[in-house]
């Protein structure tokens, strides 16, 4: 059990909270947040779970970093372009949840839109 | 040469992407119809010179693996090329004429067309878990760009629902490769493959990771609720993209895992949970096309079904003879050859008829039979091929799927593939039926021109003659998935 | 009753998937990765022309990702700008007229303009590089557009989206010269990789600024009157 | 007699399946139908004039196609082709202008599937050609673009489509049987397969949708009556044929002793041949008679097939007979579907000459001395005596067959009663009336005039009655007269019963196939007394789609729940 292993663990436990909160909220920014705080816990079990043990020295395994580097760059394009949708999106409709009533114009009256939970994804 | 066309492959799409950023969208459109000449030469080199060479694997930048990315340049990636630069084609040709040049953002579907591409073709060469991870992510951004660009709130809506469905099924995806390369450390699948095999090193958590991530990105039953949507609300030519070629990758992805690792890591419980979820895709997929009011909803769903088929891969080729197992192969590949023509065309000729009744209704097709007979040929055509009556692709690939699977004894899918075959004929015929109404309201039909009217017509026949060119076809496929060097 | 049995079975699926998950890492801790990858990149740095391990793997091993990443970047962009119809960034209502604000932006604009230059020179031989520096150059370009300083290049137009592209362009046409000098694609010539390398990475940082820039100015103001498209 | 010219046979098929390309200049409209006739007179050609035998082979096509000719084939051919060229004389004067350019596309590449399917030597050219008619046929059915025609085609799509899936399935398991993909190695892998009983029956039913099988006949009743009457001419003339020539280019005919399955048959096949007959007399319309009668008549070439299923002695003898009742029945059946749109004369003389042309081939159908039926009835009566079959109702075939015949001549009657003498023709008279008569001088004199000497058929024209024969011949056509009679006198108003009988029931059950709720109401105040029924399957079909879409919404709403679930599944297995 090295130090490196507790960031990976540390990552385990963000990833199912990420996961949770991706799930169970329905707000869109905080289903943004949740995915980060997943994609954080998942760069930290990359670079945590690739150092450990072997003969190489902890912390020189310069792969994982690169590739969490390029993970992130790739997160933050998506969180920027998520942003940006969501807040045309909420400037279109004032909504800030994928609410389901609206879908399609096809079901429109047999629901009552007040009965149905605003869903998680 | 063979760097030449590698990176003609690679990087072409890329610098057209970064012209066309700069033009506006009728420039791009000379630009882009110019490129897709370009690119479709450079496929058909690369075709050739696999023809002549064989197989091979191809370092970027001169690294090999592990410690570069390397290209994996074979039979069925080659096939997945010819395949993307067609369908590709056909829907940048129709979409240069389609889409309305007045409206301001159309400038942005060009380079978002252009980065597509590049990222279609990494994904079938690369042979890199992480590479093929940031390959995915270019496709999903591009894909929801293309349908979110013009920014309604439907299309903002099924852009957003498939942003967040796709980032976390990459995510499951990316979890899956940590855990593979901490396990062995390294990131080649060649050489993951070699390691497993010598080890013998359980991993199904991380297989089941990724499979799960990529089936999610595929739609497959019950993760599609994100396709329907986006595909219904895209504009045609990029639905048809979307549908024929952008589910396709991580399916491919998820094939290549599976036929690389499978046989150490899957077991058979888990390859038919997965089968029996592609059955439920294609029951499913097809009664909600049969329940659909609008058209590209109806087409859409149908995607869903289609790709249910393909799902039937993992079942057939686990604990299978080799025979069958490639019978399988060649049956999915097949599958997803003529599900891409026929499914590109169907949606061209969707957005053609919809163009010309201005209305995204089955019910407003009525009449629409007199006034623009040959898009609603080529959408029979192309459901011809869906249905898997011969001599379409689909037919061919029903064949041996049905003939893998009555030889491996899993006689149950030959069920599902025929009762597929029946539903597809019930929606397909649907909107026949709906075009054959007699008495119309509308009087005033605007016929579109008659090139937009050939794309999906060429497509449709593609479709329909692929099961005509099957034997040539499956040669290239002769050892499909790759034998020969590891690296 | 339901939406909290539905939150306890989300939760508990959520519990499984970390055990699982906790389990599997710990399972893979035990035996050492089978190859030492830095083993060789190690063997193979003085190749790649820079010191860092992680550059090098960035830009030389790994580039192909890299230039995908990029693309990623700009793809981001693009698609936000398209979104955004922003007529105008001196819009009265966006001004922020703050003193506190004016003195940040004095003092800080420039220390973060050497900051970003500073990470850039650094990625050579220390962590640090085009990503670090850009995301301190978009956070200077974000206080100056908190306080409406205008900045007419961040319209849309030409000059956006030509230096939204500039990163990649130039990462795409050195790998492009690469090859009529070298064996392969993104191949630096000898002697070479160093000056190269720097340059991308410079070019880079003023994409990856001005990208992250848009997407934080691409606003949802919408000037055209749209009509619905059945299509 | 030439042995075989490929460019011919080549032509005989290609010429209707690239004749849609006209319809790429929407002003060759009129043009397309003045060729209807042209398109299968290559086929013709080859059908009378090329020795059988034949076989040509184009490795290029699907997997290596290979086209050949026997005798049973050029049987077929030589109905398919002379049917399909007097119908096609008759639409041009038949057919209105609406919708023509579709009507003829439709029709060449039903032709080309027709004509394809009779040469077709290898599976995946037979099943590609057999679909294509299938399909094509569509148009045709539906061309009206009525209510009833959009029911009828999509009764007949479905049952096609189960019939397609059933074929495949049971090839599929053939070829994986025999290693081959030649029609002609089908009866032998049959007989070596392991599940035979499985392939038989998918291949009995997957061609039954086309020949009318009890139960798989759904179809037949709805689409005649709305189809333009060129195209029901052909569809029961022709097309129901190539089911039946399927069975026996399939069924271990000769091979196999299979008293279970040739009974079985056989029992379908008495059943379709007295039910559709009772069925049949209840109905008004004109086509739907014939529609039934043509259920009926096929009822006894099932049993035939039956028989030889379960006598492989009798096989070779009964195969050309088989075949004999085809063409007769083909040409009989296509001209009295056609004479349902031929306007009778004003002339008194006129008037009951064109009435008696009507009826002759209707007669004949009957089994009339000195028609073409008369030499079926014979025919089929000598193949059907019960010695040496192994099932137990075996002594019962012959008088089956006589009461089917005095079915058919009920039917003949009730379907000239309910001819009307005003009826819709086309617009251009002449050429109806040429095509008209061209049919009814097949029918009555194509049998005269045939050389029989076609090898192993029937020799020469014995089939000329005799003496004895002609009361054998005579007495069940004239108790169907005195039944016809009499009824005729007694009960005022046959009993309705709605065309398509059967589907009535699979409709309501089936309600998916159905566009929306409206369909099942209108049956259900269709049905009167079953209007509860009905509607207790519209609120649950209602109910159905209501959770799809619920359960659809909830999975949308779910997906990375399900993705979880389905990791964390697919980790444990």
């Amino acid at each position: 059990m090295s130090a490196h292993l507790l960031y990976a663990f540390g990552g385990v436990v963000l990833c199912g909270m990420g996961l949770g909160g991706f799930i169970l909220l329905s707000h869109l920014l905080r289903k943004l947040l949740a995915f980060n705080i997943m994609g954080s816990g998942i760069f930290l079990i990359l670079v945590g779970l690739a150092q450990h043990g072997g003969g190489a020295e902890p912390g020189m395994d310069p792969v994982p970093q690169a590739l969490v580097l390029t993970g992130i760059v790739v997160a933050v394009s998506a969180t920027a372009l998520a942003l940006v949708l969501i807040r045309r999106y909420y400037y279109l409709t004032g909504q800030t949840v994928l609410e389901s009533s609206a879908e399609s114009g096809r079901r429109n009256n047999d629901d009552d839109p007040g009965s149905r939970k605003d869903g998680a994804l | 040469m063979t760097t030449w066309l590698m990176a003609g492959l690679l990087f072409t799409p890329l610098a057209w992407a970064a012209i066309t950023l700069l033009l506006s969208f009728r420039n791009g459109r000379w630009v882009s119809w110019l490129g897709m000449l370009v690119q479709v030469l450079v496929s058909v080199g690369v075709w050739l010179l696999v023809v002549d060479r064989g197989e091979f694997y191809h370092g970027l930048g001169g690294w090999d693996a592990p410690l570069g990315i390397e290209l994996r340049v074979d039979g069925l990636a080659i096939i997945f090329v010819l395949l993307t630069a067609t369908v590709a084609t056909a829907c940048g040709w129709h979409a240069g004429m389609y889409l309305d040049s007045d409206k301001p953002w159309q400038k942005h579907f060009w380079p978002l067309f252009w980065f597509l591409w590049a990222a279609l073709n990494s994904v079938w060469l690369s042979g890199d878990l992480f590479n093929l991870y940031v390959g995915l992510e270019v496709i999903t951004l591009t894909a929801v760009g293309l349908v979110a660009v013009g920014g309604q709130a439907d299309a903002l809506r099924a852009a957003l629902r498939y942003l967040l469905v796709a980032l976390v099924g990459s995510m499951a995806y990316l979890l899956g490769v940590a855990l593979v390369y901490g396990e062995f450390g390294v990131l080649s699948l060649a050489v993951v493959r070699e390691l497993q095999a010598e080890n013998g090193v359980g991993m199904t958590l991380p297989l089941a990771l990724m499979l799960g991530g990529l089936a999610v990105k595929s739609a497959l039953f019950p993760m599609h609720g994100w396709l329907p949507p986006a595909h219904g609300v895209a504009k045609s030519p990029v639905s048809g993209l979307m549908s024929g070629l952008v589910v396709k990758a991580s399916f491919y992805i998820a094939a290549r895992l599976w036929l690389e690792l499978g046989h150490e890591a899957g077991s058979l419980a888990l390859a038919q949970v997965l089968g029996v979820l592609g059955s439920a895709a294609v029951v499913w997929g097809s009664w909600l096309a049969l329940r659909q009011k609008k058209l590209k909803q109806v087409v859409a769903y149908s995607s869903v079904a289609q790709i249910g088929y393909l799902f039937l891969l993992f079942p057939l080729t686990l604990s299978v003879s080799e025979a069958v197992s490639l019978q399988a192969q060649q049956g999915v590949t097949l599958q997803v050859v003529s599900h891409a023509l026929a499914k590109g065309a169907m949606f061209l000729a969707a957005g053609n008829l919809i163009l010309s009744v201005r209305s995204g209704e089955v019910d407003a097709l009525a009449g629409v039979g007199r006034f623009l007979p040959f898009s609603l040929f080529s959408f029979g055509l192309a459901g011809v091929s869906l249905m898997g009556l011969p001599p379409s692709g689909g037919f061919a690939a029903k064949w041996l799927l049905l003939q893998a699977s009555l030889a491996s004894g899993q006689w149950w899918w030959a069920l599902v593939l025929l009762a597929g075959g029946l539903l597809s004929a019930l929606y397909v015929f649907r909107i026949y039926q709906a075009s054959f109404v007699q008495d119309s309201d509308l009087d005033e039909f605007y016929h579109p021109p008659r090139s937009l009217e050939l794309v999906p017509m060429i497509l449709a026949l593609l479709a329909l003659g692929l099961g005509l060119v099957v034997d040539p076809m499956l040669t290239l496929l002769g050892r499909p998935f790759g034998e020969g060097s590891v690296p | 009753m339901k939406a909290w049995f539905a939150t306890f079975v989300v939760l508990a699926v959520c519990v499984a998937f970390t055990g699982l998950l906790a389990v599997t890492v710990w399972d893979i801790a035990q035996t050492p990765a089978l190859v030492q990858l830095p083993a060789m990149v190690a063997e193979k740095l003085s190749e790649s022309g820079v010191k860092n391990p992680v550059t090098a793997v960035l830009l030389n091993f790994r580039s192909y990702d890299t230039l995908l990443e990029i693309g990623v970047l700009v793809i981001a962009a693009m698609t936000g700008i398209s979104m955004a119809r922003t007529p105008t960034l001196e819009d009265p209502e966006l001004r922020t007229s703050n003193e506190l604000l004016f003195a940040l932006q004095r003092w800080f604009v420039p220390l973060m303009l050497m900051v970003a230059g500073y990470l850039l020179w650094a990625g050579s031989d220390r962590p640090g590089g085009a990503f670090q520096a850009g995301a301190v150059l978009a956070a200077a370009g974000v206080l100056m557009r908190l306080g409406a300083r205008p900045m007419n290049f961040l319209r849309p137009g030409i000059l956006l989206r030509l230096g939204l592209v500039l990163g990649f362009a130039v990462f795409l046409v050195v790998a492009l010269a690469s090859a009529f000098a070298g064996e392969a694609f993104l191949d630096y010539p000898e002697g070479w990789t160093k000056v190269l390398i720097v340059t991308i990475e410079a070019v880079l940082t003023l994409s990856i600024g001005m990208v992250l820039l848009a997407l934080f100015v691409a606003g949802p103001v919408n000037e055209y009157g749209e009509e619905d498209d059945p299509v | 007699m030439m042995a075989l010219f490929p460019p011919l046979v080549l032509a005989s098929v290609l010429l209707p399946l690239l004749f849609p390309l006209l319809a790429l200049r929407p002003d060759w409209a009129r043009l397309m139908t003045y060729a209807l006739p042209l398109l299968p007179l290559p086929a013709l050609f080859v059908a009378i004039f090329s020795t059988p035998g034949w076989e040509l082979e184009l490795p290029a096509l699907l997997m290596g196609s290979v086209w050949q000719m026997d005798e049973l084939r050029q049987l077929f051919l030589l109905l398919t082709a002379g049917l399909w060229t007097t119908a096609g004389c008759f639409a041009i004067g038949y057919m209105g202008p609406e919708h023509l350019r579709r009507f003829c596309v439709c029709w060449g590449f039903t032709l080309a599937g027709n004509l394809g399917l009779i040469m077709a030597g290898d599976i995946a050219s037979f099943y590609s050609f057999f679909a294509l008619m299938t399909f094509a046929a569509y148009g045709l059915v539906v061309h009206e673009g009525t209510d009833n025609s959009r029911r009828a085609g999509r009764v007949y799509i479905t049952m096609g489509m189960l019939g397609e899936m059933a074929m495949l399935a049971g090839f599929i398991m053939v070829a994986q049987q025999a290693g081959s993909l030649l029609m002609a190695d089908i009866p032998a892998a049959i007989v070596n397969a392991d599940n035979q009983d499985l392939i038989v029956t998918l291949l009995v039913a997957g061609f039954g949708v086309k020949a009318g099988l009890p139960l798989l006949h759904f179809w037949l009743p709805l689409a005649h009556p709305v189809a333009p009457t060129p195209a029901s001419a052909v569809l029961s003339g022709a097309m129901i044929k190539a089911g039946l020539l399927g069975w026996l280019l399939v069924l271990p005919l000769g091979e196999l002793a299979s008293p279970g399955a040739g009974s079985t048959l056989a029992l379908f096949g008495a059943v379709a041949g007295l039910g559709a007959a009772v069925v049949g007399v209840c109905q008004r319309d004109p086509k739907a008679v014939l529609a039934y009668s043509s259920i009926s008549q096929m009822g006894l070439m099932t049993i035939m097939t039956g028989v030889a299923l379960s006598d492989p002695q009798r096989a070779p003898v009964l195969l050309p007979v088989i075949a004999l009742y085809a063409l007769h029945h083909g040409f009989a059946k296509g001209v009295l579907f056609l004479s349902t749109a031929v306007a009778l004369p004003s002339g008194r003389w006129a008037r009951g000459l064109v009435w008696l042309l009507i009826a002759l081939p209707g007669l004949s159908l009957a089994g009339l001395p000195f028609t073409s039926g008369a030499l079926a009835k014979l025919a089929s009566k000598e193949a059907l005596a019960s010695e040496g079959l192994g099932f137990a109702w075996a002594g019962h075939l012959s008088m089956v067959s006589t009461a089917i015949s005095v079915a058919t001549l009920l039917l003949v009657l009730r379907f000239l009663y309910v001819l009307p003498a005003k009826v819709k023709t086309g617009g251009r008279p002449n050429v109806l009336w040429l095509g008209w008569s061209a049919a009814t001088a097949t029918s009555l004199v194509l049998f005269w005039v045939m050389p029989w000497q076609v090898d192993g058929l029937v020799k020469a024209p014995v089939w000329l009655p005799s003496g004895a024969k002609l009361w054998q011949l005579s007495w069940p056509l004239l108790t169907g007269l005195a039944i016809g009679l009499v009824a005729g006198r007694l009960v005022s108003r046959a009993p309705a019963i709605p065309q398509g009988d059967g589907v009535v029931v699979l409709e309501l059950l089936a309600g998916s196939v159905k566009k929306g709720a409206g369909g099942v109401a209108r049956l259900g105040t269709r049905l009167g007394s079953g209007g509860m029924a009905a509607r207790l399957m519209l609120h649950t079909r209602a109910a159905i789609g209501l959770w799809a879409d619920e359960q659809e919404r909830h999975l949308r709403h779910r997906t990375v729940l399900v993705m979880v679930v389905i990791v964390l599944i697919l980790t444990w297995l």
